[in-house]
């Protein structure tokens, strides 16, 4: 059944069958080619923020071996096109709210490689401090309002940043992302009701990778088709091939639009996969090797890459020229946090009442 | 071995996925490792040959241990399975490490590894619980004999060792804040019938076996002197009653009290050859009638009351965290009472009495507190309180300031001792003097030039 | 206590309540009231009765019945720069929202190394006392005492019910307001004070020498009861308000310990684990050399609150009950 | 006379239970100022001028009438 599902996904990401559409279940985003002309330059851009995160990825899983780094590290290896295409859609000005497999979502953010790779290291260059670690990065300079390790947990916050924006009359947008996981929680059917009750502008992304840690989505769902289910609150949803980055970057900028027109809450279900396991290492024996190589074909960085090279937009020494620049940027933010200093104990207490805190810059 | 998860502290190596000599890839699964929660692949983050297999399948190490040497991928060296009893290495370099490690580590002879280690830290062999509970028992583990493996102290050792010591007397069942005043007002628990539950001793138990009526556990008013002899009782009847005694030992034992508690002294101490001033003494008594004798006290005093003047820091009070100078130099005497107690009333204006009259103002002062004939201004007014227990054969004094004075001079006895004089060993009198203080109004540099005072104006005694 | 509308001078706990929101939603346009049933019904308990004639829908805002969600949204709305009063019915159904006070509210501003301050007030009923049986009558602001990263405040007088929103409103960090259900008619002349009212520490409403009867909130009349009861038989006891029990003001605990060398702790609480226990393990700490007596507690009975009048009655501590507890202390 | 002497200046003491050669400055704890004013009490009645380094002899009730006895001639 899942392998099935999967191929079908594969095949044809998101159409979610016609008799189950609402009439605020617009038609997937992916069944149209991509809109916008190819521009070698903003693709080139695309390709290079998913590399960075890959790569990044990578790294700490070998920093992850070696102990350098510990607690839970919840890697974002294969849905990369979800945190980059999304991000496009934004601007400096909007909020985001993510979860705890949110290293992708920061590094799209902008927020830089020295600052979370510091984080992972606990010290205090980090972009929380080296108070969050892997599953809490924040910028507030970036309304990046962090990684929330509470499944659904951040989507009453991202309705307020909302409500807060749209009560100071604000075109800001909250985009808040979280997992197939958190359409089992309460919190989530709450928000929803919420936001769509009172028109918030909150954009919510729903990174459908297939499992809540260990399982399945339809052995956690009833009802497996998420935008139906979200679209039954009274919101515009739709379900979008989350492997094809220029794909979810036109599904998020049209939801985006929507919003901003006042339209109200927007869901994208992103259909995408986590190639490794779901914090850091575990036996995997809740997926099949076959599943994983069949979503491991639709790779989101081979997608682009190969679009561009067919399209003869790149050729193998500028993903060369790329790869060596990630890694060198890399390799200075893991230099930076190793020397980085460490917080001293005598600062244990700080940042638990603001009057408890330093200021921070 | 790699962390492969928050909460793995070890892993169990189960197969080895390639063999020496293979060539691996980064990211090839190398090895299965089985943890608390899983079976897990473990991949490899270098390119090269499997030089050197470390562990052996079936071999638990903790996180960190290097389980194999990768090398260059060229190279072909010659290997060697690991050894085959594992142990675990100190190294902390990572797993799969690509470059050789230090020497293989040789199979573990002998004991445990445990009861190595212990063995190691110290020639008495004994686990921290029972260090720790032979140090809070007080028990000297070095004389202890171990009943445990190999010699070792264990905890029944320890518990035997308390349980041998003579057993303690009984603890008196008190609360503690009637524990804390029987102490303050010098009352033995032990003889305090208790009213409270299950016939504890409670603070009012405490204070009926005090003696005379309840004391104020509140300090007197500042400024104000604690002890007033009654001025009524004739000269005749000098031995105060046990009523009065015991009422000024509990008034002693309440400021003293809130002196040690609330101030914090600093002591300083030193020799003052008293040669050139028991010369002088000699010889102004050989010259005075009988009646106009000095004591050594009284160039002490006068000393005393000089180098007050001269350090005007100590003379004075500290009322409300802050100091006040005094108004003049009164030395307060210390003065014991017959029959037990102390006071000690002021020697007015003592920097300006000539000897003469400082001791005549001293006898009579002294026989006055004797005999409960003080004035109010006597009771009250001493700006720094001197002591000198020379008359009881102490050396040295270390008293307890006088609140809200800063200062307390001791002079002890004044002694013949060996001192280097001019190079040459002589005998000199001396006398030691101390001084309390109070570190809230000064410090040690200031009362230091206050006691270098004292012994210069002794040199002196002619103009003293 | 009781109602009296009767008098003009009077003043009802509810009353000042309202008015410390009224005040705060005319002096601060970013100030606005969340909850269920805060606007047309007025408030479940009527202490925002009126407001939404005057403020509008925006400002006083009706939810759905999704605790987790308004409270998380006032989170968010307060991280975006807005002051929100979120007003939750009773403790009992807080625990829907605990998720979003314990894990973002009170721990935002630490995980985020300091970036991002919660300025929110979460008001909510507590405790028992009306018949409202087992869930809608427990105490459980002693759990949320336990927490870092937030302030616990419980007004149990008419002043502090007008005058502890304002500070509570200025503080960059979340503050809990305790209002326990059985003070909302106790009326009286509210009194303007004499001093700011201030967050940190606990009052001394009525000053003794023989025994400290340290409490807060509802049970606080049971404990000035108690002391006048004491009082007739020659014990002076004082009655130490806590106010604020999260940070508690331990400074206040100990001088009266030291006063008093006896202690009887009243909490509505149960008693494991309780508030009760931690003012209780703080003289332990501080103040043993000063203890004449074990200290004494006065708590709920460990049952879930009954329905039956009688029943809730001895569940719950009354004056003779710290009377009872003062005389073992004392005798 | 010498009882007489330490009784002016103690007056409380129980001088009749001295014996004649109990050391009586350490039995009636006199410090040096008792001591001296003994010392003047004395002098003033036997008329005798009793030096300092005299005084020290003064240790018993029968050394100080010895004292005494030899120096009234």
């Amino acid at each position: 059944m899942s392998a099935a599902r999967a191929t079908r996904t594969r095949k044809d990401p998101a159409p979610p069958k016609s008799g189950k559409e609402t009439t605020t279940t617009r038609r997937s985003a992916s069944t149209e080619a991509p809109a916008r002309q190819p521009d070698t330059g903003h693709r080139t851009d695309l390709l290079e923020s998913m590399l960075r995160i890959r790569h990044f990825e990578e790294r700490c899983v070998e920093l992850y071996s070696a102990a350098k780094i510990r607690g839970f590290v919840h890697l974002y290896i294969g849905e990369e096109a979800v945190a980059v295409g999304v991000n496009e859609a934004l601007t400096p000005e909007d909020a985001v709210v993510s979860t705890y497999r949110e290293h992708g979502h920061a590094l799209a953010r902008g927020i830089t490689a020295d600052a979370v790779m510091a984080e992972m290291y606990g010290r205090t260059t980090g972009c929380s401090g080296g108070r969050g670690g892997s599953m809490h990065l924040f910028d507030a300079s970036r309304r990046f309002y962090g990684g929330n390790a509470i499944v659904a947990g951040g989507l009453p916050l991202a309705a307020g940043l909302a409500l807060a924006d749209r009560m100071r009359e604000r075109t800001n947008v909250t985009c808040c992302f979280f997992g197939d996981g958190a359409f089992a929680e309460g919190e989530f059917h709450e928000t929803a009701n919420l936001a769509a009750l009172w028109k918030l502008p909150v954009l919510l992304v729903c990174e459908n990778n297939r499992y809540a840690m260990g399982t399945a989505l339809e052995r956690h769902e009833a009802q497996t088709d998420l935008a139906m289910r979200a679209a039954s609150y009274g919101m515009v949803a739709w379900a979008v091939d989350g492997m094809d980055v220029e794909v979810v970057e036109q599904a998020a900028r049209r939801a985006v639009e929507g919003i901003r027109a006042g339209t109200g809450p927007h869901f994208l279900e992103l259909r995408t996969y986590r190639f490794r396991a779901h914090s850091m290492y575990d036996p995997d024996r809740y997926r099949d090797r076959t599943e994983i190589e069949r979503w491991k074909s639709r790779d989101p960085i081979s997608l682009l890459t190969d679009r561009m090279r067919d399209n003869g937009e790149l050729g193998d020494k500028d993903v060369a020229t790329i790869e060596q620049r990630i890694t060198a940027e890399i390799d200075r933010a893991v230099e930076a946090a190793e020397q980085a200093p460490e917080e001293p104990v005598e600062h244990l207490l700080h940042h638990v009442t603001s009057s408890s805190a330093e200021a921070v810059s | 071995m790699p962390s492969l998860g928050a909460d793995m502290d070890e892993g169990t190596l189960l197969e080895w996925l390639v063999g020496p000599g293979d060539l691996v890839h980064k990211g090839d699964p190398v090895a299965v490792v089985e943890t608390a929660k899983s079976t897990i692949e473990v991949e490899c983050f270098a390119t090269g040959t499997m030089n050197e297999l470390l562990v052996e399948p079936g071999t638990t190490v903790p996180v960190g241990t290097p389980l194999a040497v990768i090398g260059p991928a060229e190279e072909r060296r010659p290997v060697s399975r690991a050894p085959k009893k594992g142990k675990p290495s100190a190294s902390t370099e990572p797993s799969a490490s690509t470059e050789p490690p230090s020497p293989p580590p040789e199979p573990a002879p002998g004991p445990a590894p445990a009861l190595s280690a212990a063995r190691q830290r110290g020639h008495i062999e004994a686990g921290p619980l029972v260090r720790h509970l032979a140090e809070h028992s007080g028990v000297d583990l070095e004389a202890l004999h171990g009943t445990g493996p190999g010699g070792r102290v264990t905890r029944t050792d320890v518990e035997a060792a308390v349980a041998a010591r003579a057993a303690p007397r009984p603890r008196v069942r008190a609360s503690p804040f009637a524990r804390r005043l029987a102490a303050e007002l010098g009352v033995d628990l032990a003889t305090v019938t208790g009213t409270g539950r299950e016939s504890a001793v409670r603070a009012a138990d405490v204070r009926r076996a005090a003696p005379g009526p309840a004391a104020p556990t509140a300090p007197a008013p500042t400024g104000a002197a604690p002890v007033r002899p009654s001025p009524q009782r004739p000269p005749a009847a000098a031995r105060p009653s046990e009523d009065r005694a015991a009422a000024m030992r509990r008034a002693i034992a309440g400021l003293m009290t809130r002196a040690n508690r609330d101030i914090p002294h600093y002591y300083l101490s030193t020799s003052v050859d008293l040669a050139a001033a028991m010369d002088w003494l000699h010889e102004h008594n050989r010259q005075s009638p009988v009646g106009e004798r000095l004591l050594p006290a009284a160039l002490l005093l006068k000393a005393a009351a000089l180098a007050a003047r001269e350090v005007p820091e100590l003379n004075g009070f500290w009322i409300d965290d802050h100091f006040t100078a005094g108004e003049g130099i009164h030395l307060g005497v210390a003065v014991s009472l017959r029959g037990g107690g102390l006071v000690a009333p002021a020697l007015h204006h003592a920097d300006t009495l000539a000897l003469p009259q400082l001791m005549n103002s001293l006898k009579d002062l002294v026989a006055r507190a004797r005999t409960g004939m003080l004035r109010g201004t006597e009771v009250s007014e001493a700006t720094i309180t001197v002591t000198n227990l020379g008359d009881q054969g102490v050396e040295t004094v270390l008293g307890v300031i006088h609140p809200p004075q800063v200062a307390l001079v001791g002079f002890g006895r004044v002694v013949d001792r060996p001192c280097a004089v001019d190079g040459l060993l002589g005998v000199r009198p001396v006398v030691t003097a101390t001084l309390s203080a109070d570190h809230r109004a000064t410090d040690g540099a200031v009362g230091a030039r206050y006691l270098t005072a004292v012994s210069r104006l002794l040199q002196n005694p002619e103009q003293l | 206590m009781g109602v009296d509308g009767s008098h003009e001078a009077k003043t009802t706990y509810r009353e000042a309540m309202r008015e410390a929101l009224r005040q705060a939603l005319r002096s601060d346009e970013r100030v606005f009231l969340m909850g269920e049933d805060v606007g047309r019904y007025g408030g479940c308990f009527g202490v925002s009765l009126g407001l939404l004639e005057e403020f509008g829908p925006e400002r006083v805002r009706d939810t759905p019945l999704s605790e987790s969600a308004f409270v998380g949204a006032g989170i968010g709305a307060a991280l975006a720069g807005m002051r929100p009063v979120v007003e939750i019915m009773t403790v009992n159904f807080s625990l829907l929202a605990l998720d979003q006070i314990l894990n973002n509210a009170a721990t935002l501003l630490h995980m985020s190394g300091g970036q991002l301050p919660v300025p929110l007030v979460i008001r909510m009923t507590t405790g028992a006392g009306r018949q409202l049986a087992a869930q809608h009558s427990h105490s459980l602001e002693g759990w949320y005492a336990h927490i870092p990263g937030i302030r616990v405040l419980a007004p149990a007088t008419l002043e502090d019910a007008r005058h502890m929103l304002a500070p509570a409103l200025a503080d960059p960090d979340p503050v809990l307001i305790f209002e326990h259900g059985s003070l909302y008619n106790v009326s009286g002349e509210l009194l303007e004070p004499t001093a700011p009212v201030d967050l940190e520490h606990a009052a001394i409403r009525r000053p003794g020498t023989d025994i400290s009867l340290i409490t807060y909130g509802g049970s606080l009349p049971k404990a000035l009861a108690a002391a006048d009861e004491l009082a007739a038989e020659g014990i002076s006891a004082e009655v130490i308000d806590l106010r604020t029990l999260r940070p508690l003001d331990a400074e206040a605990i100990t001088a009266s310990v030291a006063r008093t060398h006896r202690a009887v702790v009243i909490d509505e609480a149960w008693r494991t684990g309780s508030l009760a226990a931690e003012v209780s393990a703080r003289i332990a700490e501080e103040s043993f050399y000063e203890l004449d007596a074990p200290v004494e507690r006065v708590c709920s009975a460990e049952v879930p609150m009954p329905y039956a009048r009688r029943l809730e009655e001895a569940a719950l501590p009354q004056p003779a009950d710290i009377v009872a507890a003062a005389h073992r202390a004392v005798n | 006379m010498v009882r007489e002497s330490i009784s002016r200046v103690l007056p409380g003491a129980d001088v009749a239970a001295l014996g004649p050669d109990d050391a009586f400055r350490d039995v009636l704890e006199m410090d040096s100022l008792d001591f001296l004013s003994f010392v003047e009490v004395l002098s003033e009645r036997s008329g005798v001028r009793i030096e300092d380094e005299d005084s020290r002899r003064l240790t018993t009730l029968s050394a100080a009438a010895d004292f005494l006895a030899a120096h009234t001639r």
